[in-house]
């Protein structure tokens, strides 16, 4: 228990004493805030492993008039992205070691940080769905702080604009998902989340449920993002720096689909199997949609934000398909999401210092030849990315693919397996971007300009991502078996 | 013995009446003397029901005593802004835009 | 004993799988990653052979569990192997290739620097087609089919300095890709019937019901296959391949992963029998195949691009046993060829690549006489070629018969329409593949005196190697598309002659070479032992037409080809006009292009779509905030007392709302 | 009806009549003395209510100093004597403050009759003993408060008063 509460409080205290402490700009201060946080990110990821062990349970009356309790708890859903937002509040904060924040005072860079990664611990922590919901807001404020301050400074009107829709946005989607919360809340009568996953709906009428999940999913919706509430990503990730690129993509949009799992599946599941053709579906365009995007973008960092919209696109698919086999899938595409997109966000990130821009257009040295460790880590990311067999990507694609051909009963199984075939008709179009990326920017005759390859911890920031797209591809065991008990809870399926 | 419908029948007009001036009138010192009435329904309210309920506290009739008082108060403070305000434009006419 | 087959068939996918891994970290280091990759190939091959030993003497669990099954709730994923002796003596024959590629492009890369790179990816290769071979699982099967098909990308790609190997390499990846998508709803049909990937449960459930959702779920995987395979319409990118370097196309594109598909479907023959109409799409695919993909070898100006054609139309024969094949005789006909075809295949390959160094460049023109000049050549090259052509007794003779045999038996027993095209085609096929082997055997052979004089000063002179360059541009005047460029597949810093530069051969690839060929020319005595899946017979009917047919080609083209010149037969038929049109192989890769466009084009609408239409909406919520916000400060007069009829208003509504609510 | 009844029903109307006109006239000074009227007719119904020392109160300070503080607002103000239309809003004005005074007497009557208007109830006459004794009693510590607060509203008077306005400001400048 107390290792919880530890694993909340060290973000806590550290992001806040440094936004509030320091002030100073001075270089030392940089090095410091560095350690002290990478102190913290080291800390919290042991405290965070050792609670996924332990499962501890905290849980003590907050607001008794509302009936919100403080209550956290780790249980197999939530483990594997508690796993990965720990190590990538490590990885960000070891990579800034070799690319410094610019534009703002450091100490606020790195209280940013560990404010993100405070409330995304508290989210997937947190047992009260209210409590969740607040959770939910606080990575908001230091994530806006991150792509307004820190971000690409080159044109400051796109850098107004891209954090201000960032955070419009997404305060309209938690608006949503806030009376979608409150309703869910006073109809079950229960804000903990095991209890309105236990009830499955009980008590409430099909009408109720439908308007509830309705809320809940778009408000998630534009987190997830789904098409087509996702013209907001595209210009934050475009604008945001690495590190915060990295926790958008691989922690903040998890919040959405693992909200959608807790909040709506779970309790909702009439409400929501009415409303799954259509989430489907909208997931599915997303899939072509960010696929074909990418096809002719030319703007590194934004291809990559609408390929994460492509891939969003699967585990939507998995999750309407509503049997076992789909949230699994779903559940295994989000961490998969979560260390690919990290990796390639780390790479462009790199790769957009060094080149000063990240377009497309221009021609640069290839990467195979003057930079064969990025080259190499590009080449793994963009193979995970297209769904190669044997690598990360795969196993949610192709599991979602088959959880759409073969949907739960009360889902229209034609209209599924057309998404199912749409959806595989997007492999070949991620097929497509990745090899327009790596033939563009991997293989080619060029060496100059020449850059520096990754080094010390750019490189093991890297050489850990490439590494653990392989071993969960190989293995992928390690986090569906983790996730499954509760998934069959969930689905109430009979598992075999 | 009394019937109620009587003054509370009084209120209602006291009130309407105070209403009517707050919208019909332009001058800002006409404006206040609807404000007054109303004020005066309310206390003509609390003194009907503190005379005919058997309250210890006597608190009908002592807060009309207050309000009394505080209406003391509040209309020098009103004659002091609406001096203000006239210094400030020359007019008191509450229908001007303002600054 | 059957543990320690398991253990082994185990081994088989994992060692090179680790080689692979390990030849990244050591990639550098050129004796290291040669070690490494060797040393993988080796204990591979041994385990292998320990595994075809176990399964025909002893007991074997055919179920050989991996990394456990995956927990899916209704669907069962065991991920497991299985051995048997279908897969076991594939794995030997992949094995002994592999072995063989490994050894012999220690030699062939010599002076490439990414040659660790090359040999880890070799690695990788190997383990996901003995990953396909061994597979008990649909899905290993396809994790196996992709990672080939990854590795061919970057095979192909080897060389990324030049275009044409970009160029190919991503044609080639996207061609199979898009055929694959079929593929993989195939396999998801496959799976969904009875809610299991294990391929046993999948043949149990499905050889119970046949029908319509079988046919469909037969149609998507020749699709896909067709694409891997390189059949008709998705052949284009395999001649293209010939960029890669040459030990890659001796494995891939010609012994193993094209041939992978065959082994797929052989797999899956006992229900792939029950479906009638895919048979007999199957059996158009290959016909039209085999057949255009001989007219096209025989036009070839480029040597290695003729071996890519006649690799296309080999395929499609292997596939045609499928086709046809009653289900008594089953798949192994089909079986036996993809064996022999993988043995003279990968022996054409590295010999024609070993000449290639020697005389720099592949074109039909740069080899020309080649053999004459390298007499240690002519003993592989003309085993590799008589097994391709079906001499008797050499392995393509055997395995071809027994492709006709299927034929024969398909037609006399049920005569149906899949068989009586497939015997035709079989037929043309065998006449032309002797044509082009003829051919190419006279232009390796050929001597011109009056070129004699100019060849020996270009071995002899450096500067010469742009002349020969030169003739080359005059008697192939399009060397526009990818693959056409000659030299290009030679290692980009080799010389001509082994006396400039190059390495002489190591002793080890001639080995590989000597026992490829050894293979080629005995190897059709397999068919006495109990290794392979048929019984030993011979219709001496059919084998006596095939080699009269043989003959006939062969005596033909002999009388076609000129003195002067290269002795090219093609050049006289054809005419260098039309040569250039086979060497664009019809116009297919403008096909493609002309499929990509409209792709391309949608993308763009979709960008423009995703700024102008819907971005457009949360543009429009600016504009309308900020109209309402302008709207709503007009309506702000400043006028107190107009506020004050509002606030009283407001009092009022609230008051009515609240004692009418009450 | 009782005497009382009739009393008050005679003071009431003279009450209601003069507030009517007092929101109606259109003199100045008028208005202010028909409050004066209203606020003493009010005072008179206090007595009836049996409330004399708040009826007493309401002499002293409403009509005594509350109506000043409003004439000297009127004559501070320059405002004119004599009739003036200015006085009063546009005529539309008019018609919405009638509707909405007319409402609101409607909507109090609606909630206050119904639920009291049918009673009939003694009076408690005379008990200013009473009152004293909770005023300086319970009372006694909001009593302190509201001397608190006419010091504070007298200090803010004069504060305003004082306080340069932004005109002043515009033209020093």
């Amino acid at each position: 228990m107390i290792l919880l509460l530890a694993a909340l409080a060290i973000p806590a205290v550290t992001g806040t004493s440094l936004i509030v402490a320091g002030r100073g700009s001075a270089t030392s201060a940089e090095g410091n805030a560095n350690l002290l946080s990478l102190a913290a990110s080291v800390a919290t990821a042991a405290l965070v492993i050792a609670t996924v062990i332990a499962r501890p349970v905290v849980d003590y009356l907050w607001l008794p008039s509302l009936g919100v309790r403080f209550h956290f708890a780790v249980d197999g859903i939530s483990a594997p992205l508690l796993i990965l937002t720990a190590a990538l509040s490590v990885a960000v904060v070891v990579h800034a070691r070799s690319h410094p924040p610019r534009g703002g005072s450091p100490t606020t860079f790195y209280g940013c940080l560990q404010l993100v990664e405070l409330g995304a611990l508290a989210t997937f922590y947190a047992r009260d769905a209210v409590l969740f919901f607040v959770a939910f807001e606080i990575v908001l404020i230091p994530m806006w702080v991150l792509i307004s301050r820190f971000g690409d400074s080159h044109d400051l009107a796109a850098r107004a604009d891209a954090s201000g829709r960032f955070v419009l946005y997404t305060v309209l989607g938690s608006t949503l998902m806030l009376v979608g919360i409150l309703a869910l809340v006073q109809s079950a009568g229960t804000a903990n989340i095991d209890a309105l996953a236990a009830a499955h709906g009980a008590g409430m009428a099909r009408h109720t449920q439908i308007i509830i999940a309705s809320l809940l999913l778009v408000g998630m919706g534009i987190k997830i993002p789904v098409w087509p509430l996702h013209t907001w990503l595209p210009p934050a990730h475009t604008i945001a720096p690495t590190a915060g690129s990295v926790m958008l993509a691989a922690v903040l949009l998890k919040m959405g689909t693992y909200g959608v799992v807790r909040l709506v599946i779970a309790p909702l599941p009439i409400g929501f199997g009415a409303l799954a053709p259509v989430f489907g579906a909208v997931g599915v365009v997303g899939i072509l949609w960010g696929g074909l995007a990418c096809l002719v973008e030319n703007d590194l960092k934004r291809l990559i934000a609408y390929s994460s919209v492509a891939h969003m696109g699967f585990v939507v698919l998995g999750l309407s398909s509503g049997t076992t086999v789909g949230l699994q899938a779903a559940l295994f595409a989000n961490v998969a999401h979560g260390v690919v997109s990290a990796l390639l966000f780390f790479l462009v990130g790199g790769l957009k210092e060094r080149w000063g821009s990240a377009d497309l257009a221009t021609a640069r040295a290839a990467l195979r030849e003057v930079s064969p460790r990025l080259g190499l880590a590009l080449v793994v990311g963009f193979a995970a990315s297209l769904g190669l067999p044997g690598l990360i990507g795969f196993w949610g694609e192709f599991l979602a693919m088959f959880a759409a051909w073969n949907p739960a009963p009360d889902r229209p199984q034609g209209l599924m397996r057309v998404l199912a075939v749409l959806a595989v008709t997007g492999t070949a179009v991620a097929a497509g971007y990745s090899l327009r990326v790596l033939r563009l920017i991997w293989s080619g005759d060029r060496t100059t300009p020449a850059h520096a390859d990754a080094r010390g911890g750019e490189w093991s920031v890297l050489a850990v991502l490439v590494a653990a797209v392989l071993v969960l591809g190989v293995a992928p065991g390690l986090v569906l078996n983790s996730t499954i008990k509760d998934v069959t809870a969930i689905t109430s399926e009979v598992s075999r | 013995m009394i019937h109620l419908w009587l003054p509370l029948t009084l209120v209602c007009v006291l009130v309407g009446a105070g209403s009517y001036g707050v919208i019909a009138r332009r001058n800002a010192v006409l404006v206040l003397i609807g404000v007054e009435l109303i004020l005066n329904a309310a206390n003509l309210l609390f003194v009907t029901m503190g005379s005919v309920l058997n309250d210890p506290l006597r608190t009908g009739h002592v807060l009309t005593l207050f309000l009394i008082t505080i209406a003391a108060a509040e209309m020098g403070v009103a004659l002091a802004v609406i001096l203000a305000l006239f210094r400030d434009r020359g007019h008191i006419d509450l229908s001007e835009p303002g600054a | 004993m059957s543990d320690s087959v398991s253990q082994a068939a185990r081994l088989v996918v994992l060692v090179p799988f680790l080689a692979a891994i390990l030849g990244l970290f050591v990639a550098r280091r050129r004796l290291a990653s040669a070690f490494i990759s060797s040393a993988g190939a080796v204990v591979s091959l041994l385990a292998g052979l320990y595994v075809l030993y176990g399964v025909h003497h002893g007991t074997v669990t055919p179920e050989v569990s991996t990394f456990g099954s995956l927990p899916l709730g209704q669907l069962r994923m065991p991920l497991h192997l299985l051995v048997d002796d279908l897969s076991a003596i594939v794995v030997v024959a992949v094995g002994i290739v592999g072995l063989a590629v490994q050894l012999f492009s220690k030699w062939y890369l010599h002076e490439d620097d990414r040659y660790g790179v090359f040999v880890a990816s070799v690695s990788l290769f190997l383990a996901a087609m003995l990953l396909v071979v061994l597979s008990g699982d649909l899905i290993l099967t396809l994790i196996g089919w992709e990672v080939m098909g990854w590795c061919s990308y970057l095979l192909i790609g080897h060389n990324s300095r030049l275009e044409s190997a970009r160029r190919a390499a991503t044609k080639a990846f996207l061609v199979t890709r898009i055929a694959d998508l079929a593929f993989v709803i195939g396999l998801i049909i496959l799976a969904a019937g009875p809610s299991t990937t294990s391929i046993p449960a999948v043949i149990a459930h499905w050889s119970a019901l046949p029908g319509s959702t079988l046919t469909a779920a037969f149609l998507c995987l020749l699709c896909g296959i067709a694409g891997k395979s390189a059949q008709f319409p998705f052949h284009d990118w395999l001649p293209d391949a010939m960029e890669g370097p040459t030990p890659a196309s001796a494995l891939i594109h010609a012994a193993t992963m094209v041939a992978a598909g065959t082994f797929v479907l052989a797999r899956l023959f006992p229900i792939f029998v029950l479906s009638d109409p895919a048979r007999l799409v199957l059996a158009l695919i290959t016909a039209v195949t085999m057949v255009g993909a001989g007219i096209l070898a025989f036009g070839q100006s480029d040597i290695k691009r003729l071996l890519a054609y006649s690799t296309v139309s080999q395929i499609a024969m292997m596939l045609s046993a499928l086709a046809i094949a009653p289900a008594s005789v089953g798949a192994g006909p089909a079986v036996l060829h993809l064996l022999s075809h993988a043995m003279f295949k990968a022996l054409l390959f590295l010999a024609i690549g070993w000449l290639s160094v020697l005389v720099a460049g592949t074109s039909a023109v740069a080899m020309s006489g080649g053999v004459r000049h390298h007499p240690e050549l002519k003993l592989p090259i003309a085993a590799g070629l008589l097994a391709l052509a079906g001499v008797p007794p050499l392995v393509g003779f055997v395995s071809k018969e027994y492709v006709l045999g299927a034929a024969y038996d398909n037609v006399s027993e049920s005569g149906s329409l899949g068989g009586w095209i497939l015997l035709v085609a079989l037929g043309v096929t065998v006449v032309l593949t002797a044509a082009y082997c003829t051919r190419a055997w006279l232009v390796l052979t050929h001597l011109n005196p009056a070129d004699e004089a100019v060849r020996q000063s270009a071995i002899h002179d450096s500067r010469a190697v742009n002349e020969v360059s030169l003739i080359e541009m005059f008697s192939d005047p399009a060397p526009g598309m990818a693959g056409v460029s000659p030299p290009s597949s030679a290692p980009p810093a080799a010389h001509v002659g082994a006396d400039h530069g190059h390495a002489p051969i190591h002793g080890s690839a001639r080995v590989s070479v000597s026992i490829l060929a050894l293979l080629s020319v005995v190897g059709g005595s397999v068919i006495f032992t109990p290794l392979v899946p048929v019984k030993p017979h011979i219709t001496w009917v059919l084998a006596a037409a095939s080699v009269l047919l043989i003959l006939a080609a062969w005596l033909v083209v002999r009388r076609m080809a000129p003195i002067t010149g290269t002795g090219d037969a093609a050049v006289r038929l054809l005419g260098a006009r039309r040569m250039v049109m086979f060497d664009k192989g019809f116009g297919a890769d403008g096909v493609y292009v002309a499929v990509v466009s409209p792709v391309v084009r949608l993308a763009r609408v979709v960008v423009t779509a995703d700024r102008q239409v819907i971005d457009a909406y949360v543009r429009g919520t600016v504009v309308a905030t900020r109209w309402a916000g302008v709207t709503g400060e007009r309506a702000h007069t400043r006028k107190p007392s107009s506020y004050l009829v509002w606030l009283l208003l407001g009092v009022l509504a609230v008051g009515v709302s609240g004692v009418t609510l009450w | 009806m009782t005497t009382l009844d009739i009393l008050f029903g005679a003071v009431g109307l003279i009450t209601a009549a003069s507030a009517v006109l007092a929101v109606t006239t259109h003199q100045l000074v008028h208005a202010a003395l028909w409050l004066v009227v209203t606020l003493g007719t009010l005072a008179g119904c206090y007595l009836i209510l049996g409330a004399e020392l708040v009826a007493l109160v309401q002499l002293l300070v409403y009509v005594g100093a509350v109506v000043v503080l409003v004439l000297f607002a009127l004559m501070l103000t320059r405002a004119p004597m004599g009739r003036s239309p200015e006085h009063s809003s546009a005529p539309i004005q008019r018609v919405a403050a009638a509707v909405i005074g007319a409402g609101i007497t409607t909507l109090l009557a609606a909630v206050l009759l119904p639920a009291l208007g049918g009673q009939i109830r003694s009076t408690r006459a005379g008990d200013t003993k009473g009152i004293a004794t909770q005023l300086f009693g319970s009372w006694v510590w909001p009593f302190e408060l509201l001397s608190l607060l006419l010091l504070a509203a007298l200090i803010a008077a004069l504060a305003v008063s004082r306080m340069p306005t932004p005109s002043a400001q515009r033209k020093s400048a």
